[in-house]
């Protein structure tokens, strides 16, 4: 499996033990997320807007007003259930790049599962089998990735790259030979009945005196937050998330202590593309009321920078999400009002979030080891430096 | 389907393949140094709008091409920076370049030309034109010779000569020279390269800034040869078809050159297929042909067909001391 | 009235030489005309169509022009939450109150070219590059080609579409390669409607020395020479009349229908085409619009019934 | 041995000063002064760790000093990389080889000497140059030969002729006789005395005291960094070197009761293994292990001891053979795997802690459990009961004495000893019927060498059938109660603990008496 074995957990763990906590899981990746802003100002002096202005609008976008938030947190439910798909996958050393697809093909249980019952039975009945079907859809189109790798060796990278275009090739397909009504100008099921409407949350934030309007935030975002608490408890309190950790460390150690890196590696994948197919509820039941084309737009890919700046831990995770969602909902305020910064611009800001937190994750930290371990000196050595036998 | 028509599909074919070709071959010198590169779409996606908003600028083809290679380097070396020096991740350094490519691609564009994302429509001199062959109409009517060196050879523009050519250049680069064996060798063991007295850093550099240029060119060829402007997300997953090509190829040039043109074929007769039926299948939907590329791929690496095994030590970085 | 008027185009962007420029050239009429300041934004993909109509609403822009059928869910959400504002929408109907829905009989225009087409083309085959696969582009198609076969029954009609989802609107190289394949076929005139994917079909056609016609806005101009004429749908007179109707206070709603009669649908003669057109096809065509505006001729509607009669 | 006042003497061919180098925290080499004659064989000996790789990739431009000088015939050189080292005349063969596998000889001999920048010139010229190398120093190899598919010896003459191709003239060789038979070892050391006689410098590193005194004229002992001292070879004895090296006299013997063996408790039969390859690793192994026993296994790395650990502790998927654990068949062949071995009593220390027995990233406790985290004690349901864990783990460093003693520090902060101890720890306390250890002591210090052996006997005293493999032939014949002795994949002898240590390498090279006890079929008795 080495091919896969490339995943972040594994180098972020080569020099670890030389900073503290807060230095590394705060400190750190505040650095890497103001280089990727600081660039990102330099692309807009660069097209001659102020980037001070454009910072001043995507906050007062994405938290200056109670449909702002609203928006932020509609985006932010997806990208934290991608990004939890991504950090699982992550942790048992997989590198899971299919959530795109495996979110595409969720969507496909979620708007079979609301075209068969939408007509029949309140949401709160669709809702857990609308789930189910996500989960499951998600899960299967991870399953031949996971299995190709557990088995066959094939590295995982490209082959849930594969099966992105393959779920989209099928997705439009299905859209637009099966599910689409008749007659519609646009590959899209027909528009769900109030049965498979989510709950908004309007009322909720209403209590809070916060006015969401339009916002199309809903009850998903709590099946998110629940999917952020049971990924900790599984990564980090139960058998199952210790024989992950133990594999996506080292599999050779893995199997000398009798955990099956295979089964490991399908578990592990089938939780992924579980998570990332829950993410079409969000859309599909909570927003738009129908199946599209290309409805996840992007936010499997999101989830790649949200796991990276979460660091694969549920709560960087509910944070980087939370970040990206400003990104998302204040981007569009800003595209609004400076008509030459367009939406684009914060895919930038998410490839330089990838580049600094990711690939160039490295960059800082000898200098920040450096500065600390200047900013010690002289005092007694940390408990990680005392002599062995 | 008669001859004439059989041509004429492997003439589309030899067109779309042409990116392909490229930015395969690209990614055969960075994969083959040992730098995987999952960004070969982002360099090309950069590459063809450089090359369309400098072709529609300045008019020229060259210069097109000129910026086209600048700006696809310019991530080949963000890529480098970052897979080679800082001996990052180079997966999610690949997916950075996609992400800063898609952006940066239509924000600019946006921003410049305000055509949604799109260059302006060349004028013939930003584009590379078609050449015709001597001789090329008059044999035209010579029964099969002819509509093969009229329509197949003759016809096209420099860049489709200059990627058919690209392939055994790149044969002779890889098993005839220095540079070629010690790129080989530092794919498999860089260890021993850099034992042997050659810098690991240097020589993975140039093959990293060789596939910047070669996914310039292929960017270029999208935007000022095949077509007259840059369209927003031009590349539309060519440079995962062309990674796929590079995987089914097993990382040699002959059979990149093969596996692109099969792609080519499979995209050409997708084209043509339209609502046609095959006997005996009945209507083959359009999307079918389109997935055939990833399907083919897949269970190439499932190793039912072959067995692609990548370079050795592609995808780790090189780390001396720890 | 007080106007503050707001237009959402459609992806491709204001500049497109096509259906969005179009929009755009009616608005900028509008401004130029009255001196009112309007504001407009590009949707780049489609979870910001409700928004950016929701942002005019809120900001208290009225009347918001949707460009694009695409737009029609978007529309129907938000003027049902902003009930005291002016929308209209092209290319779709949406039932509402306070919602004008523009729609084109794109047949009449696109018969005209057909006939057109037939007249020029050498070969007896002529062609057709479609956007994405939908019923409104195969109403283009339906109409062109009963326009060909009014000139010359026998001709051989060739017809594509570029895809099945939005990305069809915006590739210019599958469009270049369909009309080769055309071309490849015998056609010499080939015409498109399908917005950015339609400049391929004009590049190709330049490039290969054959006739190409346009869509939407003007594009003779694009390549003078080549491209024998343009069906032109007046997006342009849409987006001014709803402008200057809540202006003078003669806003409707429900839906309007533009006709050749309405000068809502033509074709394109200008001085980049007037070598290609002579005084024969002129008059034949000019006489065919009278018969349609009269009602001589009838120009079957591909989506009255999802069906085309001839092919 | 300060030579420096006579001056009617040559510079010495390789002089390093005050030679410095740290990696992170751990400082490998210390303030380093040596003197290597023109024409010598010079043998650096030294414990692992000691630093003897660190100082001769120094040399050779691998790696760069923090701090120090080298001086190369009297003249101060600047080696910034290996090429600067290559031009200086340095030629080393690494102790894991620099090889290109998928190339043939031809290539890996040519990679960084090619002879112009066009390969066809330089080929002809490699072929040529290569055949004559391989006359003068009888290096026999067939040039268009996939050096992947050649066995190690092969490969180690490859890299030989690799550093002579590019003209060394001091030859580095770091720990080469590893991998290689007694008789293989022996050719290596004719040609290394060729290619001094022809006045060559060689700079030979082992910590076998056998070949230091068999080949070098002059030896440099490393502890701990520092060079503690130089020697004429002929004035010392391989007593004196061991004490130097581990800075004091050593008892290479293990005070220990006889053996009382009981019931046998593992039982192995005709256990074949051949790999995916179609290699054959194990060819037909037999033996049993009795209750309060300790069995050797020694041989030559490679030679099937590694497969063997595998095998038995369910890792490793036999061919065919049966294996009985206290009487009770387990099928080796089939369903068996590690969990399930350990579930019937069979503990396993692995030889390599770092790949194997350990996930460094992971806390302390957490490792503790490792292989028994399915154990009903430190599960709560599908969760992990943390607290119990924890406890756990600080009972066992208390124990075993480990430090620190933190049990929520990642494993990677832990010297090597206490990693060491760590595993041992976790095995040792399951009370096994069977414990399985390889190479208990590599990269150990001596306070925790004499630990381990400790508990390894009191482990045997108590009733445990113990397999023990070390590549340290002293630590086989002062732990065990019999010796097997493997070549091949087979075992090829059976010798009690008095066997001398020449007797065993000369069947560790295959070239042994014939033993009644090794004939295939019936176990050794
Ligand atoms: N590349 C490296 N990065 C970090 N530490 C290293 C590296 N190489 C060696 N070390 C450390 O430096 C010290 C000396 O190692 P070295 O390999 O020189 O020892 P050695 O004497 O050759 O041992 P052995 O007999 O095991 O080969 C050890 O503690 C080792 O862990
Ligand atoms: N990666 C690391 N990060 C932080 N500290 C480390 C690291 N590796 C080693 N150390 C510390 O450096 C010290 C020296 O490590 P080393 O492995 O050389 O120990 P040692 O002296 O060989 O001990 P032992 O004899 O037990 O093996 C240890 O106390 C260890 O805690
Ligand atoms: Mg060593
Ligand atoms: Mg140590």
């Amino acid at each position: 499996m080495t091919g896969a074995q490339v995943a972040p957990p594994a180098n972020a763990r080569r020099r670890r033990a030389s900073l503290p906590g807060w230095i590394e899981y705060a400190v750190l990746p505040l650095a890497n997320l103001l280089a990727a802003f600081l660039v990102s100002g330099l692309v807009v002096l660069f097209v001659g807007e102020n980037p001070f202005e454009a910072v001043k609008i995507l906050l007062w976008g994405s938290l200056g007003f109670g449909e702002g938030i609203g928006f932020t947190l509609f985006y932010a439910t997806n990208f934290m259930m991608t990004g939890l798909a991504v950090a699982v996958a992550f942790h048992a050393g997989l590198f899971n790049i299919g959530g795109e697809g495996q979110a595409y093909v969720g969507g496909l249980g979620v708007g079979l599962a609301a075209l068969a019952l939408d007509r029949y039975v309140p949401w709160w009945v669709t809702f857990p089998v609308a789930v189910a079907a996500a989960a499951v859809f998600g899960a299967a189109w991870a399953l031949i990735p996971a299995w190709l790798q557990a088995r066959r060796g094939s590295h995982i990278v490209i082959t849930t790259i594969m099966f992105n275009f393959i779920a989209s090739a099928l997705m439009v397909w299905l859209l637009v030979d099966h599910l689409t009504p008749a007659g519609s100008m646009q590959p899209e099921t027909r528009t769900f009945e109030a049965g498979a409407h989510l709950p908004e949350l309007g009322g909720l934030f209403a209590l809070l005196g916060l006015e969401i309007g339009g916002a199309p935030v809903n009850i998903t975002l709590f099946v998110a937050l629940a999917a952020c608490v049971l990924v900790y408890v599984l990564i980090w309190r139960t058998r199952l998330g210790y024989e992950i950790r133990a594999v996506g460390f080292n599999p050779t150690a893995a199997v000398y202590a009798g955990i099956s890196p295979v089964r490991i590696t399908i578990v592990a994948m089938l939780i992924s593309g579980a998570l990332a197919g829950i993410m079409a509820l969000n859309p599909i039941m909570g927003e738009q009321y129908r199946l599209q084309i290309d409805f996840v737009a992007g936010a499997g890919f999101v989830g790649i920078a949200v796991a990276l700046m979460g660091r694969a831990h549920p709560v960087g995770i509910a944070l980087a999400s939370i970040l990206f969602g400003m990104l998302y909902q204040g981007g569009a305020e800003l595209a609004f009002e400076i008509p030459a910064i367009s939406r684009d611009m914060i895919v930038v800001i998410q490839g330089l979030v990838i580049l600094f937190a990711g690939a160039l994750e490295n960059m800082f930290r000898p200098g920040f080891i450096r500065g600390y371990g200047l900013f010690t000196e002289g005092r007694a050595p940390p408990a990680a430096r005392a002599e062995g036998s | 389907m008669d001859f004439h028509s059989v041509i004429l599909v492997l003439d589309s074919s030899v067109r779309l393949s042409v990116p392909l070709i490229l930015a395969a071959l690209a990614g055969l010198y960075s994969e083959r140094s040992g730098i995987f590169d999952i960004g070969l779409e982002g360099k090309m996606l950069a590459g063809a709008f450089a090359a369309g908003a400098a072709g529609a600028l300045a008019g020229s083809a060259i210069a097109g091409l000129a910026a086209g290679i600048l700006a696809s380097v310019g991530l080949a070396l963000v890529h480098a920076y970052a897979s080679i020096t800082q001996r990052g991740n180079q997966i999610v350094s690949g997916v950075a370049i996609n992400f800063l490519a898609a952006g940066l691609t239509a924000f600019l564009g946006y921003a410049w030309f305000s055509r949604g994302g799109q260059t302006p429509q060349l004028p013939a001199s930003g584009r590379f034109q078609s050449l015709t062959w001597p001789g090329a109409e008059v044999v035209r009517d010579v029964p099969v010779v002819g509509p093969i060196y009229a329509e197949l050879i003759s016809g096209h523009n420099i860049l489709v000569y200059l990627a058919i050519l690209a392939v055994p250049f790149t044969w002779w680069v890889v098993y005839r020279t220095r540079f070629g064996l010690r790129l080989r060798a530092v794919g498999e063991n860089p260890a021993a390269v850099d034992t042997a007295g050659i810098s690991v850093v240097w020589l993975r550099y140039r093959a990293v800034i060789i596939c910047g240029v070669f996914c310039g060119i292929a960017g270029s060829y999208l935007s000022i040869a095949q077509s007259a402007g840059f369209v927003r997300d031009m590349t539309a997953g060519k440079g995962f078809i062309a990674l796929a090509a590079l995987i089914f190829a097993k990382w040699r040039p002959w059979p990149v050159l093969g596996a692109c043109l099969l792609f080519g074929l499979l995209d050409a007769v997708a084209i043509r297929l339209q609502g046609a039926s095959l006997p005996g299948i009945g209507e083959v939907p359009v999307q079918f042909m389109q997935a055939l590329p990833y399907v083919l791929t897949v269970i190439l690496l499932a190793g039912f067909i072959g067995r692609a095994v990548p370079p050795k030590a592609g995808g780790i970085p090189y780390v001396k001391e720890r | 009235a007080d106007v503050n008027p707001a237009v959402v185009y459609d992806a491709g962007g204001k500049f497109d030489k096509s259906f969005n420029e179009a929009a755009y050239t009616g608005a900028e009429r509008f401004r130029s005309e009255t001196g009112i300041e309007y504001r407009d934004f590009e949707v780049q993909n489609d979870s910001q169509r409700e928004q950016a109509l929701r942002n005019f609403a809120r900001r208290g822009h009225d009347p918001i022009v949707a460009i694009g059928f695409s737009q029609a869910q978007a529309v129907e959400k938000v003027a049902q939450e902003y009930p005291d504002t002016h929308f209209a929408i092209i290319d779709m109907v949406v039932d509402l109150p306070n919602v004008r829905s523009v729609v084109f009989k794109e047949e009449e225009g696109s018969y005209l070219v057909g006939m057109i087409a037939a007249m020029a083309s050498k070969t007896g085959k002529i062609g057709f590059v479609g956007g994405m696969d939908v019923p409104l582009i195969r109403k283009f198609a339906c109409g062109y080609v009963q326009g060909a076969k009014a000139i010359n029954p026998d001709i051989e009609v060739f017809q594509n579409m570029t895809g099945t989802t939005g990305a069809a609107w915006n590739d210019p190289v599958r469009g270049g390669e369909l009309a080769k394949s055309q071309f490849d076929k015998g056609a010499d005139v080939v015409y498109q409607a399908a917005g950015g994917t339609g400049l391929g079909v004009l590049q190709a056609a330049a490039d290969e020395g054959k006739y190409s016609i346009g869509v939407d806005s003007n594009q003779n101009h694009i390549h003078p020479g080549s491209v024998l004429t343009s069906m032109l749908k007046r997006v342009d007179n849409a987006v001014y009349d709803a402008f200057m109707d809540l202006k003078d206070d003669a806003w409707s709603t429900g839906v309007e229908v533009m006709g050749l009669e309405q000068d809502g649908v033509g074709w394109a003669l200008d001085e980049h085409n007037e070598d290609l057109i002579t005084d024969d096809m002129k008059s034949k065509v000019d006489a065919a619009s009278q018969d349609i505006v009269s009602g001589k001729t009838k120009v079957h509607d591909y989506m009255s019934d999802s069906t085309c009669p001839v092919s | 041995m300060s030579r420096s006042g006579e001056a009617s003497h040559p510079p010495p061919a390789i002089e390093l000063a005050g030679i410095d180098k740290s990696f992170g925290a751990v400082h490998a080499n210390r303030n380093i002064d040596l003197k290597i004659g023109k024409g010598t064989i010079h043998g650096i000996v030294g414990e692992n760790g000691a630093g003897k790789s660190t100082l001769m990739s120094i040399l050779y431009g691998f790696y760069q000093a923090d701090r120090g000088e080298i001086r190369i015939d009297g003249a101060r050189v600047d080696i910034q990389s290996p090429d600067d080292a290559i031009a200086a005349g340095i030629g080393m063969v690494f102790q894991h080889f620099m090889l290109v596998e998928p190339f043939t000889v031809l290539e890996n001999v040519m990679l960084g000497a090619e002879g112009g920048s066009l390969l066809r010139k330089g080929v002809a010229q490699a072929r040529a140059e290569l055949q004559r190398l391989e006359r003068s120093y009888a290096l026999e190899v067939d040039p268009d030969a996939v050096v992947g598919d050649l066995p190690v010896g092969l490969q180690q003459r490859i890299e030989i002729l690799k550093a002579l191709y590019r003209g060394a003239e001091t030859l580095i060789l770091d720990e080469p006789t590893g991998v290689l038979t007694p008789a293989e070892a022996d050719h290596l050391f004719r040609i290394l005395r060729q290619l001094r006689d022809q006045g060559k410098t060689v700079i030979l590193i082992t910590h076998k005291l056998r070949e230091i005194m068999a080949v070098t004229d002059e030896v440099s002992v490393m502890r701990r960094g520092e060079i503690v001292d130089t020697l004429k070879t002929a004035e010392t004895t391989p007593e004196r070197l061991a004490e130097l090296m581990v800075g004091r006299r050593v008892l290479l013997r293990v005070d220990k009761a006889a053996a009382s063996p009981g019931a046998a408790m593992l039982d192995v039969r005709h256990l074949t293994l051949r790999d995916g390859r179609g290699v054959t690793r194990l060819d037909d192994i037999s033996f049993e292990i009795r209750a309060g026993e300790i069995v050797g296994i020694a041989g030559v790395v490679g030679n099937g001891q590694s497969e063997l650990l595998e095998v038995i502790s369910g890792i490793r998927r036999a061919t065919s053979g049966t294996v009985r654990v206290d009487g009770m068949p387990v099928d080796v062949t089939g369903t068996t795997d590690a969990s399930y071995q350990r579930s019937i009593g069979v503990a396993h220390v692995p030889e390599d802690r770092h790949r194997m027995g350990l996930v460094v990233a992971f806390e302390e406790n957490e490792n503790a459990i490792l292989g028994y985290h399915d154990d009903d004690a430190y599960l709560n349901g599908p969760f992990l009961d943390t607290d119990a864990v924890r406890d756990h783990a600080r009972k066992r460093m208390e124990q075993y004495d480990i430090r620190p003693p933190d049990c929520r520090l990642k494993t990677e902060n832990f010297s090597g000893g206490n990693q060491q101890k760590i595993v041992l720890a976790r095995e040792m306390e399951q009370h096994p019927k069977v414990l399985l250890v390889g190479q208990p002591t590599r990269g150990v210090d001596i306070g925790a060498i004499e630990f381990i052996h400790h508990q390894l006997i009191a482990m045997r005293d108590a009733g445990a059938s113990i397999l023990l493999v070390s590549v340290e032939l002293d630590e086989i014949r002062s732990l065990s109660d019999r010796i097997l002795v493997m070549c091949g994949g087979r075992i090829v002898g059976e010798r009690g603990p008095e066997a001398s240590e020449r007797e065993l390498g000369l069947l560790m090279a295959g070239v042994g008496g014939p033993d009644p006890g090794a004939t295939a079929g019936g176990p050794p008795r």
